[in-house]
């Protein structure tokens, strides 16, 4: 069975069926992206899949394991990580400890040993700042290292969540529209690092407006419209679909 | 080598251990008075600053550590170590209590609650004579620690300075670690920090827990300053003067708050005598952070390269 | 009895009620909750009994002068301090009020020293006897005003253009401006509003209680308790909210023991907050993602 | 070699140590530094002016040429009658004014927080008007009480409560802070031990409330013949309007904080006073010439300050001071000055109401006190309920 398996997923905000019976699986390993129109319905999903909304009906699996209705941090406990379309950093903290936060889900020290500042802890921490610098340099903001995180351009904060998203070693990865407001070459450092991500086993799931970065890079893609499936499948299968081309890029 | 900051904070601590050798006894009671004024600061900073919660809890904190101490050794004859460890114990547990509502309340909400908390707690020690003897005050008999006497202010002196620099390095440890890192994520962007990983509930327990068990050592402390306490000691005033000692010396900075010990514990000192004076400088000091240095004393001292290292802005 | 007590008890309420009204204006346009509310209301005691001390002026124009005064400060405040900071977290707009009632309190210590003052009793006609409950002037003309204010604000806050420039300007700072009105200078008139409130109900207490720096402290939080258990934010839940504290510290009192009067508002903020946050009027807030 | 910086250093050692015992601190050949604290500022602002009337009294003694040659230097320093400024003001006045002795407290809680460390620092202490039993209960060598303290007060309310003609059922009003504790639980002692009587109601009213019906709906309940007080001058003033609001006209009595001059004003109703009686420690009321000289002297040296009863009450302990200082002699030591309080018996105070009796195990001056109140629009100092009455 995949790693992440979403199940007719539905969810209704006061009546109005935000998501209707939605499925998708993603794999370890793979791309996977979900487009549509604004108010699709894509964040809300995206929010069912990590907690933050309860469905109304279907089921959420990570391993095989139901996971509808955790709260958000205990589903993240479990591997799954996620980016905000936007605010989704600490504002008054510096990139370097943004990062760190994510670096500390890998620390196991306890409060006694921190409190008396024992080696084996102090040692963590040097190891944290030390991976989280690594990191940052990987994805190429390392010279922001010191810099408040409110100060930042848009583009320079998503690239720091999507750094301390990877720091954190996710299994599954959603990343709420990661190249808005990204140069072109902050793109296809973004692009590759992807791919490289996948390669490294771990579920990408992608919503994105940027097609041919979806396009480029996508195992599977999923199109949403007013909160149903539209279709779903590879690139190309998707691209040549009828219905999406009348529904999403206009007729041709 | 290791490098030579690290050598500052043990010089700091040797160059602090002596005025006792200099100072009379009303300067010395004054220096124990603003190490007691410190612990408090960092505890409320915890909640206040760095936790980012607008809790009114902590003169009723102060109490809870203070009275425990004083029930302990006035009533049932414990030495101070012990009663120290229960009253940091105790007001831990009442932390964690008030942490509660924090849960579920926002701002202007929590601070009317915690306040409403402070003061019945205080109407419980005027009220419970069989306990703590109500308004006429409960004695605190002389101490003693490992054999040796906390009669005089001097020996007191040096176990505060003891005291404080065991909080100073714990909290600096604790929140230079993940929990700190947690407990400030938690205050920059809730659901942010939950998609972390991060525990919201429980990151909030834990910072009121702590900041609880931090001012009920400095309710101790303040329990062997005075020899006696009563209910009024833990009123509003005291609750303004909390408050104005970490506004005044920083948010979110331990340096900060001892920086604000030091000047609100001292500025009374040079007031003295005059009708309302104390809090109009008190409050013109108080208008003057929040409207032209937000980051307070902490603000000030950063400006200091070597200090800025050290100061865990957060 | 029972009548006795809460007619006195009405009375008593309807001062927390004109207190927690000023609060509950102020906290539903600049969304501030008035930590220095009670400081002001003793500010504008001690402003009558300057006016009636130095200058012998008749009560009447000495009250009106006092509801200026506080007007005025009300408008200074929130241009010197208030303005500066609006956009600052909820903490710091809380610290400014409780330095500023820190402030009030200190300047009237310095300026009029520590002794208890008092005030002529306003008026000096009997109380009514309304069977055996004996019903004081000074309880009639507090009920009277009270309720008087309290339909003023309903007409002006919720029928008049005025009301509904307040609405906009609470619900989207923004966009209100965006229509041009001026929304900082809207906030100063509220803020000359609440406290020239805060003088109304200093002067129908003053003559009833005696002045000294720190009795405005009480009050402010038996406004808390009408407020939380009126709703925050809501009007008639404040007033609602007030009247109920009264009687209900008068019963408990009378009833249960003395020593409940102190706690009554404490147990009341604690207990509706933790159980229904809401309040009974109020509309409760949900926090989006 | 080394032997002789050896004994330079022993020289030199006795020298500092010893020039420490030749005069106690405080005292040069001209002048005597006495150490004046009280509660200034703060919202017990008003006990603050018994330390004004002490002063008034030294400065008076300096213009007349002070005392076996010496004048006073008056060191004055605020409590706000709170604790821990307390403990500092006389950490300082000892350590670095270093006064020859210590005259103040007007707060209880402030003097028992400080006690301690006066008692261990041996300085000669004479409480102002604190007036808690337990101050001098146990008895320290150094530390007088110059006012009726708060047991003696108790006692002599309760007894002339029942000096009312078959006066039965006393109810009692009090605040529950230090001050009104310690009026109320002393006066419940006397109550059960003379006259085997318990309160037919006993209620709280607490500082700052400015409504107290359901107290005197309670009391009125119990219809008392006499209710006991332990208020202060505000919250005794609002009660008294209650009172009369809802038809509760019964003696009562108001406790050593008050001044009656200052409740008739608050109370603005003569009719009510005419059931008013208050506690008096002084020998005569404000405006009589028994005590117009300490009336004189705190206006002459205080401008501008309301005078009231507070003001005259510390001044007997000052002249009880002085006395002891003459006493003592020219060559003063604090020990002689000890020695000389230890020894003053039955001393008329002039301005106090009873005549201070110290001996060196009771050191709780003043036992008994008057009580005035109104006789038509004439105050009158009487000791029986009955002398109010003709």
């Amino acid at each position: 069975m995949a790693l992440l398996e979403i199940e007719s997923v539905s969810v209704v905000f006061g009546g109005l069926a935000a998501l209707t019976e939605v499925s998708l699986t993603a794999e370890a390993g793979t791309v996977s992206a979900v487009i549509g129109p604004n108010g699709a319905g894509k964040t809300t999903l995206f929010n069912a899949v990590s907690g933050y909304e309860r469905p109304q009906e279907g089921v959420v699996r990570l391993d095989g394991r139901p996971v509808t209705g955790l709260p958000p941090h205990a589903i993240s406990r479990l591997g799954l990580r996620r980016t905000f379309q936007n605010g989704g950093l600490f504002g008054e903290m510096t990139v370097l400890e943004n990062v760190m936060v994510g670096a500390d889900r890998a620390t196991r020290s306890g409060i006694p040993g921190v409190l008396f500042g024992l080696k084996r802890h102090r040692r963590e921490e040097r190891r944290a700042v030390a991976d989280s610098r690594a990191m940052l340099a990987r994805v190429g903001i390392d010279r922001l290292a010191q810099a408040r995180v409110r100060d930042l351009s848009f583009g320079q904060q998503r690239l720091v969540e999507i750094t301390r998203a990877l720091i954190s070693r996710p299994r599954v990865l959603l990343l709420d529209e990661p190249a808005v407001g990204l140069s072109q070459a902050e793109r296809d450092v973004l692009a590759t690092t992807l791919r490289q991500l996948a390669a490294e086993g771990i579920a990408v799931l992608l919503v994105e407006h940027v097609i041919d970065l979806v396009m480029a890079i996508s195992d599977r893609v999923l199109v949403l419209n007013f909160g149903r499936v539209l279709a779903e499948g590879t690139p190309d299968e998707v691209r040549a679909n009828q219905a999406v081309l009348e529904a999403y890029l206009g007729s041709a | 080598m290791s490098d030579p900051r690290r050598l500052l904070w043990p010089a700091l601590l040797i160059l602090a251990a002596l005025p006792p050798f200099f100072v009379n006894d009303y300067v010395q009671y004054i220096l124990n008075s603003i190490l007691v004024y410190a612990v408090v600061a960092i505890g409320f900073n915890i909640v206040l600053g760095y936790a980012g919660q607008l809790a009114f809890a902590n003169a009723a904190f102060f109490g809870v550590g203070a009275y425990t101490t004083a029930i302990c050794m006035g009533r049932w004859h414990w030495p101070f170590l012990p009663a120290l460890l229960s009253a940091a114990l105790v007001t831990a547990l009442v932390g964690l209590v008030v942490s509660l509502p924090a849960l579920r309340l926002r701002a202007y909400y929590l601070a009317i609650v915690t306040l409403a908390f402070g003061e019945l707690l205080r109407w419980g020690y005027i009220h419970a004579d069989w306990l703590t003897l109500g308004s006429s005050g409960l004695p605190v008999p002389a101490a003693s620690m490992f054999g040796i006497s906390l009669a005089s202010d001097r020996a007191r002196y040096w176990l505060f300075l003891c005291l404080t620099a065991l909080v100073l390095w714990g909290s600096a440890n604790l929140l230079r670690s993940r929990f700190g890192r947690a407990v400030v994520a938690v205050r920059e962007n809730e659901s942010a920090a939950a998609a972390m990983g991060i525990a919201p509930a429980l990151t909030k327990i834990g910072a009121f827990a702590w900041s609880g068990c931090v001012v009920g050592i400095a309710g101790a402390m303040f329990a062997l300053l005075l020899g006696r306490i009563n209910p009024e000691s833990f009123d509003l005033s005291q609750l303004l003067l909390h408050f104005s000692l970490v506004m005044i010396g920083g948010l979110g900075s331990l340096v900060g708050s001892v920086a604000g010990a030091v000047v609100l514990t001292a500025a009374p000192e040079l007031l003295r005598n005059v009708a309302g004076l104390e809090e109009i400088v008190f409050s013109l000091l108080l208008i003057g952070v929040l409207l032209f240095m937000p980051k307070g004393l902490a603000g000030l001292l950063s400006r200091v390269a070597v200090l800025r290292e050290h100061l865990y802005l957060g | 009895m029972l009548a006795q007590l809460v007619v006195s008890g009405i009375g008593q309420g309807s001062i927390y009620a004109l207190v927690a009204l000023g609060m509950t204006i102020l906290f539903r346009v600049t969304t501030v909750v008035n930590f220095a509310h009670g400081e002001l209301f003793m500010f504008s005691a001690f402003v009558i009994y300057l006016l009636l001390n130095a200058f012998d002026v008749p009560y009447l124009l000495a009250a009106l002068a006092a509801i200026l005064v506080l007007f005025v400060l009300g408008s200074v405040v929130e241009r010197v301090l208030m303005r500066p900071i609006r956009h600052a977290p909820h903490m710091a707009l809380a610290m400014m009020t409780v330095a500023l009632s820190y402030l009030l309190r200190g300047v009237v210590r310095m300026g009029w020293g520590g002794d208890v003052r008092s005030l002529p009793p306003m008026f000096t006609f009997d109380p009514v006897m309304l069977g055996t409950v004996v019903l004081a002037a000074q309880d009639i003309v507090t009920i009277g005003a009270t309720l008087l204010l309290v339909a003023g604000f309903f007409v002006l806050l919720q029928r008049s253009r005025f009301g509904k420039l307040a609405q906009a300007a609470t619900d989207s700072p923004r966009g209100a401006a965006l229509i041009g009105l001026n929304v900082p200078g809207f906030h100063r008139t509220m803020w000359g509003v609440a406290a020239a409130m805060a003088a109304i109900a200093g002067i129908l207490v003053a003559p009833v209680t005696l002045l000294y720096p720190d009795m405005g402290a009480q009050v402010l939080v038996r406004a808390f308790a009408a407020m939380t258990l009126g709703g925050f934010g809501n009007l008639g839940g404040a007033v609602a909210g007030g009247l109920l504290m009264g009687v209900l510290e008068q019963l408990a009192g009378f009833y249960v023991s003395t020593a409940m009067i102190d706690i009554a508002s404490y147990i009341v903020i604690i207990v509706v907050l933790l159980s229904r946050p809401a309040g009974l009027f109020g509309r409760v807030e949900r926090v989006r993602v | 070699m080394r032997m002789r910086w050896l004994a330079l250093g022993a020289i030199l050692a006795i020298c500092l140590s010893g020039g420490a015992q030749a005069a106690d601190p405080g005292l040069t050949k001209n002048s005597i530094k006495i150490g004046v604290f009280g509660p200034l500022t703060g919202p017990a602002a008003a006990f603050g002016k018994a330390q004004l009337g002490i002063r008034a009294v030294y400065d008076d003694l300096n213009e007349h040429g002070g005392i076996n040659g010496r004048k006073i230097e008056v060191v004055l320093e605020d409590t706000a009658c709170d604790p821990a400024k307390g403990i500092a003001a006389s950490k300082k006045l000892i350590a670095q004014d270093q006064v020859f002795l210590l005259h103040g407290g007007s707060c209880s809680n402030v003097v028992m927080a400080l006690k301690p460390d006066v008692i261990a620092s041996g300085v000669p202490y004479v409480v102002a008007t604190a007036a808690n039993a337990s101050i001098t209960d146990p008895v320290a060598p150094n530390v007088f009480q110059t006012v009726a303290t708060t047991a003696t007060m108790g006692r002599t309310m309760v007894d002339f409560a029942m000096t009312k003609p078959d006066a039965k059922r006393i109810a009692v009003i009090s605040h529950s802070d230090e001050w009104g504790k310690s009026g109320h639980d002393p006066a419940l002692v006397e109550l059960k031990t003379k006259f085997d009587l318990t309160p037919v109601a006993d209620v709280t009213f607490e500082r700052g409330s400015i409504n107290a019906t359901p107290q005197v709906l309670q009391i009125k309940n119990a219809n008392p013949d006499f209710v006991l007080a332990f208020l202060y001058p505000a919250e005794y003033a609002i009660f008294l309007r209650e009172a009369s609001k809802y038809g509760l006209n019964v003696p009562s009595m108001g406790s050593q904080a008050i001044s009656i001059q200052d409740t008739a004003q608050q109370v603005g109703n003569p009719a009510i006073m005419k059931n008013v009686y208050v506690f008096y420690p002084l020998a005569a009321q404000i405006g009589d010439a028994k005590i117009a000289r300490w009336v004189d002297i705190f206006t002459k040296y205080n401008p501008g300050v309301r005078l009231e009863s507070n003001g005259l009450l510390g001044m007997g302990g000052a002249e009880a001071v002085i006395e002891a200082l003459r006493q003592a002699g020219p060559d003063l030591t604090r020990a002689k000055f000890l020695a000389a309080l230890d020894n003053l018996h039955n001393f008329d105070t002039g301005i106090l109401a009873a005549p201070l009796e110290f001996s060196p195990t009771h050191h709780a001056g003043m036992n008994g006190g008057a009580t005035i109140t109104y006789v038509g629009d004439k105050l009158v100092l009487i000791h029986k309920f009955t002398d109010a009455q003709k």
